[in-house]
């Protein structure tokens, strides 16, 4: 399996019936296909509105996603202005957020908007839902093409937010964040926590019963 | 998730000493009927949030009238004269929050921000005790927070799913409150099926309504 | 002539084809009456509307001006929340307010909300109007009923807004108050500067040309 | 008040130097019109508020491609590479602003408040040089308004009167710009007389608008 979708494979196990979602662009956008059965949530996307769905059919005048692209609406979504969409986001109306990551270090803080020099695009929403969202997880390869670990004591590259991380699931583990610590809660199948410390740049403790996992 | 209650689910939601906000504008706009179950209730030392006490049979002045009720943040008192004369007896604490501020620290309340500067009451007795700041050269207060333990909303329709639509000048506090509380309730005249309010004309969206019961006059 | 039709009509003069007006309770509501042919103004009320007008058949359900009692809508009226309706009113997108007033003083102060000890109803939006509406007419009575001036140096009540009135006019006079004076613009057909000086408790200037009331 | 104008009279509204707020969300609720106008007017040294500076031939992308915009204040730029290559030849400064507190500081703008207290930037780069306060606790960033010479709006439909629906997403942030500016110029599909748009659907008031002009495709 591909890593990006053990990845999505593993977030869609944290999302519960009735949540309310904001996904980030790339990976986290694979999550809806993994919901278990019986799980239905709301995506929220921050252009505007509630009830993002796929695209069904031909693409209908003004319904696309934060990316500009062509998209579908749930039944029962609800349309409003960008300051009402922040209203919600940062309001704690939003469960869950799921975003990409650059960084992610044990103080729970997130880099994933910028290489200095090198890429500026721009925050856009995503410090906000980082700082707004009752629940952080973070969706991210383990490492970077090069091999260096995203993982670390603290971000070297500028912060999206401080301290709101609370989940993140890469191909290989899966750490939540407290009190300053990485605990790590699983493994992926086949993959030994000292292939998970090989690949971290932080210490991690271990959860009480380290479990493999769940990718239904 | 079925968000459709019956009303004897609707009295046990409430406790003692709960902060409540209420949607309304002398009596328009406020859910006669959760008030109702709330007088009938006997929970007490509440405070209430809201544009006004209305008067003595309307919006939530029964409330005020049944001694349910130990402070009030409000704009306006001026129709209801019970609630000034429990405010001169001691039996009630008011604080009048000029309207427009009381809006904005109620969407602050429900969208995770600190507080705002506005320019209303500078210069008045609004000002006493809170932190004045010049931006541009023009004086500014901090004016902050507020949020309940829950919120009780009249909408005209609303869909299974909890979508709201208010009816003409009842909108006014309703769908800012629908932000700011832990458990936000909601009196509707008109229950119809998901998909039949167009998405654009969304007043309320359902992420933000926890329970629908339905008018008892509708 | 009452007085209060005389304050009602000349304030009426003040107002411009296009404009957006919220006007208080009481007197304030007399002036659409007289408004001169040909011009239209739009009517704010801050419970939620633009377009407010008189009440004509059976009331409407919702449909009630910010004192709570039935009214009706004009041609092309807008609804919307508390939140966005103080925003028409504080940024500056309301033209004029006309309201009532117990007070008012050489520095452009109001006090219209409050008796300490007697009378405690609340400031309502008043503080919102007279902080933000864009020009601050007071139209109100020259003497209380005990014969006390209500013009004077400084306020003795409670201030609903400091420094934010532009136009005062009583069934005696019109002043304008720029600079830290009262400045006589004109007086009520049949009265003399000298009643109202005797009447007012500032001293005041003199306009370059001090006319009469206009009450078409 | 007739504010039904034509294509013609909408370019000379236009002078170099301007702040111009617009609507859209990588291009969609943009009017594709007036920015056609502006590109075609050659007026200069424009700053452009709005939330992203869409791709090169979508939204106001032409405005950045074609050098007459000297600042942009937007939440996005990764979308259009023209941007990021004028920001780093020193031809164009981007104030990069998180999406949430810009539609926040615009909406100060236009409801006459001074700024507004948020959590989006604490312990990031975007608190550099701001007041920083504690509420209860937490820390928040005093963000502060941002105001407009003028707001080019697109809507789907607009009665003669002004009144004006968006649809579906291309509502964003058009509807929060028409509070900020001066002047309010607005491109829409479909014009309606007085009375045909429902007042519990509106979604800007008339009297927020001043100029209205009709879509070309239409």
């Amino acid at each position: 399996m591909e890593a990006k979708e053990i990845i999505a494979r593993r977030v869609a196990q944290e999302l519960k019936e009735g949540y309310v979602v904001n996904l980030g662009i790339g990976l986290p956008t694979m999550v809806p296909r993994f919901l278990p059965k019986g799980v239905n949530i709301t995506l929220q996307s921050e252009n505007g509105f509630l009830g993002l769905g796929p695209l069904e059919g031909e693409p209908m005048p003004g319904v696309v996603n934060a990316g500009g692209v062509p998209c579908g609406l749930a039944p029962g979504a609800a349309m409003f202005d960008s300051a009402t969409s922040f209203a919600l986001i940062r309001g704690g109306h939003v469960d869950v957020t799921v975003l990409g990551g650059l960084q992610v270090d044990e103080e729970g803080s997130l880099a994933n908007w910028m290489v200095p020099g090198k890429m500026v695009p721009g925050m856009g929403g995503a410090m906000d839902l980082v700082s707004g969202a009752r629940k952080v997880i973070v969706a991210m390869e383990h490492c970077t093409k090069e091999g260096e670990t995203r993982i670390l004591e603290r971000c070297s590259l500028p912060l999206t937010a401080k301290s709101r991380v609370s989940l993140v699931v890469t191909e290989l583990a899966v750490f939540s964040i407290s009190h300053g610590e990485f605990v790590l809660l699983e493994t992926a199948p086949g993959i030994s926590v000292e292939t998970v410390r090989e690949k971290t740049g932080a210490r991690f403790a271990m959860a009480d019963k380290v479990g493999e996992m769940a990718l239904a | 998730m079925n968000k459709i209650v019956q009303w004897p689910e609707i009295g046990p939601l409430f406790r003692d000493g709960m902060t409540v906000m209420f949607g309304g504008f002398m009596g328009v706009g406020t859910p006669l009927g959760i008030v109702a179950v709330l007088r009938e209730s006997r929970v007490g030392q509440l405070t209430l949030i809201g544009n006004d006490t209305a008067m003595p049979e309307a919006g939530v002045g029964p409330l005020v009238a049944s001694g349910q009720v130990s402070r009030v943040i409000v704009s306006h008192i001026g129709t209801n004269p019970a609630t000034g004369k429990k405010m001169i007896a001691g039996e009630l604490d008011v604080d009048l929050v000029p309207q427009g501020t009381l809006i904005e620290r109620i969407r602050c309340g429900g969208s995770g921000l600190g507080g705002v500067l506005t320019p209303t009451g500078v210069g008045t007795v609004v000002e006493e005790g809170k932190t004045k700041m010049a931006v541009g050269g023009k004086e500014y207060l901090l004016e902050l927070p507020l949020r309940a333990d829950i919120a009780i909303i009249k909408a005209k329709r609303a869909d299974r799913a909890g979508n709201l639509v208010y009816e003409r000048a009842a909108r006014n506090f309703n769908p800012v409150i629908a932000f700011a509380a832990d458990l936000v309730i909601v009196e509707v005249d008109e229950l119809v099926e998901v998909g039949e309010i167009d998405p654009d004309m969304v007043m309320t969206p359902a992420a933000l309504v926890d329970k629908i019961v339905l008018s008892q006059g509708a």
